[in-house]
């Protein structure tokens, strides 16, 4: 028996020796696992305090053990702990393992006898397989210094920012021709009410012109290939049919373009634009796009206004130019692709597009904005009837099994600033029909008192239907919201000009599509999922890749920012080290055993597995790897092996669990 | 054409004869072949459920094992057997528990229910299985002007969760324009006739009935059409008791939409069971082609 | 040991066959009673009525009128977001009052509902005259003469039937009911 | 201790809900019986068959193998694999003529310890009124070329 291995029993104050007869354990396993290597086993009251670490390094530098058997709380907890002591006394810290007996013992039962054989079985479980560990070294890949961000709304913009003026390289891509995202539609952010495009627009004009920016809006990421620190990205830029270089953005040719489109991205329906197009005024790039649906040359042929008005020389209008594809080398990637407006159409019984004046609550956005369809002034459809009574529907599309059952966080702040904006534009009375009242950041419930005192009515109660059928004299050519008054137990029909639906937050609708591109998961929802809920947000499971925004979960404007800039702390972290450590629980094939079936080849979500043709073998790319090991399971030639969590180990550690190393020596020897 | 078994449900014996004649005369005419189920039973209604649900059920099985046992889906043309079928069919099929159980009783009528059909409402044979565009094609003389109010009622639709359809539905309108007639918007069309409550709660059901005949005659329907015997009666039948109540006159004829469908495609009226209504249909009629009235 | 369940778990036992979603899921948004056509003659919104049930108002629930007046329209059911199925509940109410004898006095609906049952018990099909009896005397001497005259118009237009309609094979059906409930005194 | 029959079975959990379930069944003091031991790996669809013949070849009495919800693996997709796999596996135990209910797929996220301390439960119960597995000793010398049966290999090259 070359191994020599030695035991540690944690008391953990009363939390583990109060169920377990530690001591018992130690003298235990000194005596019955003796023949198995274990050369010595103490007790401590906490191993995990400093003195507990230095008798393990005592001993590791005094008795030579080959290898550590931590018997104390969850890996998750202090694994590292122990393995650093090991470090410290010059053992591979892979060499020792933590196996747990008090969330996993302990705590649950309460039959000590049982409890104290368990832990005995535990013990046995982890001395048969640091048998077979094999001492490891963490896995060092370069980082390349510049980012990707892909989503040009607040979150992006903010992540993008901070790592630029850091002084990194930064590629900025976005999907619509402007970058600015939903917030460049917003009139007034909530609880300050300050104006959002005075807020935004600097923010967007510094993108735009950052040395260490590069910006490709109107197009869209379409390939990923490489690893952490790594990434090869395919980027589509999509035909503008208007000269960058040349173009000045004088706006001449959307003056002089003769067809007008009604805009149902960013005027939300509500308002028009040309063929020839910026989304609004301060679009950053300040070049246009030709709508090619919608442009009469791209139709009939004939037209080209736009060409023969455009001043610049050489013309900036092409009607020839084509796809691009780009192709960047970066080492981090963050995804702040924001999300999708829930479609109030889904829920019939509140009118939307059937009753006109229902209004969804980007609509209304665009309604108060000064540079919006109305010139911020708050009319019905027909554009200039003002309401003399005004209901905003809470939790449109959220908080629902039929649709979604998460709450989206913003309505109810975003329903109480329209509240606000009715009361202070017009004199119309405000009913807010809500389930709960949620404002938990800083100065949002004071607003909410605040439109208690302007005089809102608040009704606690989700609206049933919207209807226009009337019962009562004072019901006629009204719309009337159905919705029982909880608070006394009534239900009402309230008369009113206008209905405001605060609609929920949704992913965005290609969502799966992205995540799978770029290697992460979706909740059951589809939100991106982080890598901790708490403690760690912005990461997710593949190394690298880091996500801000909405796109994590509905949240409002300053939790974006937050993230963005938390994201850009986590990568310039990364860059900082110039490498970055992986964990080495790897897979890897023997070449010798790989027959070639190709069986692994598709099992990998993260195409970690590449076959060489010639050699007619699977080779597995170790930055890739996340070692969930699969393959390993599937490889039928057993010919793929995973560090750390190999066949041997567990086997062996069956055995040990179910203490037959005892029985018969000689079995597990062999 | 396809060939179900046909469940016309207690109320057709004789409260709804005329539902029952008009559905037997057009189906034939649209060469959809209705088996009347041999010795069906009473479905329990809604009210059974007060009682017992596993009775409830098991009532409901019966009919299912039966249709099984001639391997035919199952159609029933009142909007309370429909759901009641529906459902305990649905259930059947998902919770093995309930199946057993319900089987066990079964097996003293020497019946056993699988799972393997599925349950229809009149209403979905035309519009599913003949389909508008046939009906189109059948229809001989047409309602042009006829303005009819569709009446879904509940049990048609609800408890069923698809909300785009349940909550604003259109086949009833398209299938009355197929007959060349005039959906008015009808925008009480889904709301309760409390057709279960008549009897019980007199005060509450007559209010609704009025509220849903007051919104029909607002959109000057000539006609109500309905696809549930409890309906009809609810709203011919008590309309009298309704302007006694709210001091009202209404007088609206409601026909069953076969009843229109027979008239459109030129079937005399007598055969459609048109004269054993409580509020004469003669508006309706005079839509109708002259020599048809006999 | 077994614990005596409490009145919110013996509802939830008595909804054995129907899919929805537990009681306790209520977020008491009032859509339901929002919904409901018949709710200004309740005496709880079917909202509150899921509140008293979940906080063990058993008395409460058992006088209130409200399931009596359930039309089962089930409007509630489909728009409900918790995914609760209030109208099964309500029958679970009515069966459970049924059951105890606990319904408050006056109502028609369970005299009618147990008439109901037992005429479909005896002959497999519902027959509205022996029905009339179990409402028509509640009525006061107004309703009971609009009744009349509504039933004599439908049985002169030939739509009441005159004789009780039967099913074939009785005796199996009866068998057939036997295994679910005991239907001795019926028979 | 009482006469009863005592289970010993063995638990895979994943690394990243299953086992942090059972971390937080501990953290909770949620209590469940002691028969289980409980191995970690990193994902569910790390699970050779061969583990589970091999635990119950070495005297447990049985298997709980538990994973993240489908749709919710932190390697996006792996436990669909051990899913597939566990139909497999069951297909065999049971020409093995090994009552099903020996070994058990349960999906726990790292928020459910209570879902999974009573599915532990749960399972020792039934474990234990089926009384000792008797595994065919006629097997033990031939487990280990048992790695993985040709069917397994085909159904991963299928999928």
């Amino acid at each position: 028996m070359s191994e020599k291995i030695g035991v540690y029993v944690c008391h953990c104050g009363t939390n583990i020796a109060g169920t377990v007869d530690v001591v018992n354990v130690a003298h235990w396993a000194e005596e019955q696992l003796k023949h198995r290597g274990v050369v010595i086993a103490r007790d401590y009251k906490f191993m995990c305090s400093s003195l507990g670490q230095e008798l393990i390094e005592k001993d590791i530098q005094e008795l030579g053990l080959t290898r550590v058997i931590v018997s104390a709380c969850s890996p998750h907890l202090h694994e590292t702990t122990f393995r650093n002591a090991c470090a410290r006394a010059g053992l591979n810290p892979y060499l020792c393992e933590l196996v747990s007996i008090r969330e996993q013992c302990s705590w649950v039962h309460t039959d000590g006898t049982a409890a104290t054989e368990k832990a005995k079985a535990i013990i046995s479980g982890g001395v048969e397989r640091v048998h077979h560990n094999e001492a490891l070294e963490p896995l060092h890949v370069p980082i390349h210094p510049s980012t990707l961000v892909v989503g040009g709304g607040i979150a992006g913009i903010q992540a993008a920012l901070e790592l630029a003026d850091a002084g990194f390289q930064v590629c900025l891509v976005e999907r619509e021709p402007s970058i600015g995202g939903h917030m460049a539609q917003f009139d007034k952010t909530f609880p300050t009410l300050d104006c959002s495009a005075c807020i935004l627009t600097p923010k967007m004009v510094q993108v735009g012109s950052h040395p260490n920016i590069t910006l490709y809006t109107w197009s869209e990421v379409e390939r990923v290939d490489g690893y952490v620190g790594n990434f090869t990205v395919t980027i589509r830029k999509k035909a503008r049919y208007v000269n960058t270089d040349t173009c000045t953005g004088c706006g001449i040719c959307w003056e002089k373009c003769p067809k007008k489109v009604v805009d149902n991205v960013f005027e939300a329906g509500l308002g028009k634009r040309k063929a020839i197009y910026t989304p609004f005024p301060q679009s950053v790039p300040k070049y246009p796009v030709i709508d090619v649906e919608n442009c009469i040359y791209f139709e009939r042929g004939k037209c080209k206004a736009c060409q023969i008005f455009c001043p610049t020389e050489p013309n900036s209008i092409n009607f020839e130019q084509e796809d691009e594809l780009i192709q960047l080398e970066v080492g981090n990637i963050i995804l702040a692709t924001g999300y999708d407006l829930f479609d109030s159409k889904r829920i019939p019984q509140y009118g939307y597009g059937r009753l006109s004046n229902v209004f969804t609550s980007l609509e209304f956005e665009r309604m108060c904005n000064a540079s919006g369809p109305t010139e911020g002034k708050i009319v019905l459809r027909d554009g200039k009837t003002v309401p003399k009574t005004v209901a905003i529907v809470h939790c449109v599309g959220s908080r629902d099994e039929n649709y979604n059952e998460y709450c989206s966080a913003i309505c109810c702040m975003q329903s109480l600033k329209f509240a606000h904006l009715v009361m202070e534009r017009t004199d119309a009375e405000v009913y807010n029909c809500y389930i709960d009242l949620r404002t938990p950041a800083k100065g949002y419930e004071e607003f909410y008192r605040r439109v208690l005192e302007e005089g809102g009515h608040f009704i606690r109660g989700k609206v049933a239907e919207v209807t226009d059928s009337a019962r009562f004299p004072d019901e006629e050519g009204k719309l009337i919201v159905q919705v029982e008054d909880t608070l006394i137990g009534k239900q009402r029909r309230i008369p009113v000009d206008m209905v405001i639906l605060s609609a929920g937050l949704e992913p965005r609708h290609d969502a799966k599509e992205v995540a799978h591109l770029f290697g992460i998961s979706c909740s059951a929802d589809g939100w991106f999922i982080e890598k901790h809920p708490k403690l760690d947000p912005v990461a997710t499971m593949t190394e690298g890749i880091f996500i801000a925004g909405v796109v994590q979960g509905p949240k409002d404007i300053p939790a974006s920012v937050a993230q963005g800039a938390a994201a850009s702390a986590r990568v310039l972290g990364r860059i900082q080290q110039g490498e970055i450590a992986l964990e080495p629980i790897r897979a890897s094939v023997i070449e010798e055993k790989c027959s070639g079936c190709r069986i692994c080849n598709d099992l990998c979500p993260f195409n970690a597995i590449l076959f060489h043709e010639d050699r007619m073998v699977s080779e597995i790319n170790p930055a890739l790897c996340q070692g969930c090991g699969t393959c390993v399971a599937a490889c039928p030639a057993g010919a793929i092996v995973g560090t750390a969590f190999s066949n041997e180990q567990i086997l062996a550690q069956i055995e040990g669990l179910l203490l037959i190393n005892l029985q018969s020596p000689s079995r597990v020897l062999a | 054409m396809k060939k179900y078994a046909y469940f016309p449900g207690c109320s057709l014996e004789k409260m709804a004869q005329s539902y029952h004649l008009s559905t037997i005369e057009t189906t034939r005419k649209l060469g959809v072949e209705l088996e009347e189920l041999e010795d069906w039973n009473c479905c329990g209604a809604t009210t059974y459920f007060h009682v017992d649900q596993l009775l409830a059920h098991t009532l409901v099985a019966r009919n299912l094992a039966m249709a099984e046992r001639k391997s035919l889906d199952l159609v029933a043309p009142c909007s309370a057997c429909y759901k009641n079928a529906f459902f305990t069919n649905t259930y059947l099929k998902n919770d093995q528990d309930l199946a057993e159980h319900i089987n066990f009783a079964l097996e003293e009528d020497n019946l056993h229910y699988s799972g393997n059909i599925e349950v229809l409402h009149l209403i979905e044979v035309y519009v599913k299985e003949v389909g508008y565009e046939e009906i189109r094609h059948n229809v001989t003389h047409p309602l042009e002007g006829l303005r009819v109010a569709p009446y879904y009622g509940c049990q048609i639709l609800r408890p069923r969760k698809n909300h785009e359809d349940v909550e604003q539905p259109r086949f009833f309108e398209e299938l009355i324009s197929a007959i060349g007639a005039e959906p008015v918007n009808f925008p009480e069309r889904l709301r309760c006739c409390g057709g279960s409550l008549i009897l019980t709660s007199r005060e509450a059901a007559l209010s609704m009935v009025h509220l849903l005949l007051k919104s029909a005659l607002d959109h000057e329907a000539e006609v109500i059409a309905t696809a549930c015997p409890l309906c009809q009666v609810n709203l011919e039948c008590y309309q009298q008791q309704v302007n006694q109540e709210f001091g009202t006159s209404i007088s609206i004829p409601v026909l069953y939409f076969t009843q229109l469908i027979g008239l459109a495609l030129e079937i005399p009226p007598k055969r459609l069971g048109l004269g054993t209504e409580l509020v004469p249909a003669t508006k309706v009629l005079s839509y109708a082609r002259r020599e048809t009235n006999e | 040991m077994v614990k005596k369940p409490t009145f919110s778990q013996e509802i939830a036992n008595m909804l054995y066959a129907s899919h929805g979603n537990p009681l306790s899921s209520c977020i008491q948004c009032g859509t339901c009673a929002g919904t409901c056509p018949v709710v200004h003659y309740m005496d709880h919104t079917p909202r509150k009525l899921i509140g008293l049930i979940n906080s063990d108002y058993k008395d409460e629930v058992l006088a209130s009128n409200t399931y009596w007046f359930c039309a089962s329209c089930y409007h509630c059911t489909v728009r409900c977001p918790s995914g609760i199925d209030i109208a099964e509940m309500m029958y679970a109410l009515k069966r459970y009052s049924m059951w105890k004898n606990r319904y408050r006095e006056g109502l028609i609906g369970p005299v009618f509902s147990e008439t109901f049952v037992k005429t479909i018990v005896k002959s497999g099909r519902s027959y509205e005259p022996v029905l009339a009896p179990t409402y028509l005397f509640s009525f006061g001497i107004r309703e009971f003469v609009q009744e009349a005259v509504t039933a004599t118009n439908m049985m002169i237009k030939g739509r009441l039937p005159v004789l009780p309609p039967r099913i074939k094979r009785l005796e199996n059906f009866k068998q057939m009911v036997g295994r679910i409930i005991p239907i001795g005194e019926v028979r | 201790m009482s006469e009863q029959f005592e289970p010993v079975i063995i638990g895979f959990t994943c690394n990243w809900c299953s086992y942090r379930a059972a971390d937080l069944a501990g953290t909770a003091r949620i209590k469940y019986p002691a028969n289980v031991r409980l191995i970690r790996l990193m994902c569910s669809g790390r699970l050779d068959p061969t583990f589970v013949l091999k635990a119950l070849s070495s005297g447990a009495d049985g298997v709980l193998i538990t994973g993240c919800h489908p749709g919710e693996c932190h390697y996006l997709e792996q436990n669909y694999k051990a899913l597939r796999r566990y139909l497999l596996l069951k297909r065999v135990l049971a020409q093995f003529g090994i009552e099903p209910g020996r070994v058990k797929l349960v999906w726990a996220s790292a928020a459910e310890g209570v879902k999974l301390a009573e599915e532990i439960t749960k399972m020792v119960e039934e474990v234990r009124s089926m009384g000792p597995l008797e595994w065919p000793t006629s097997m033990n010398g031939s487990i280990h070329g048992f790695t993985t049966p040709e069917e397994m290999v085909l159904q991963e090259a299928t999928s």
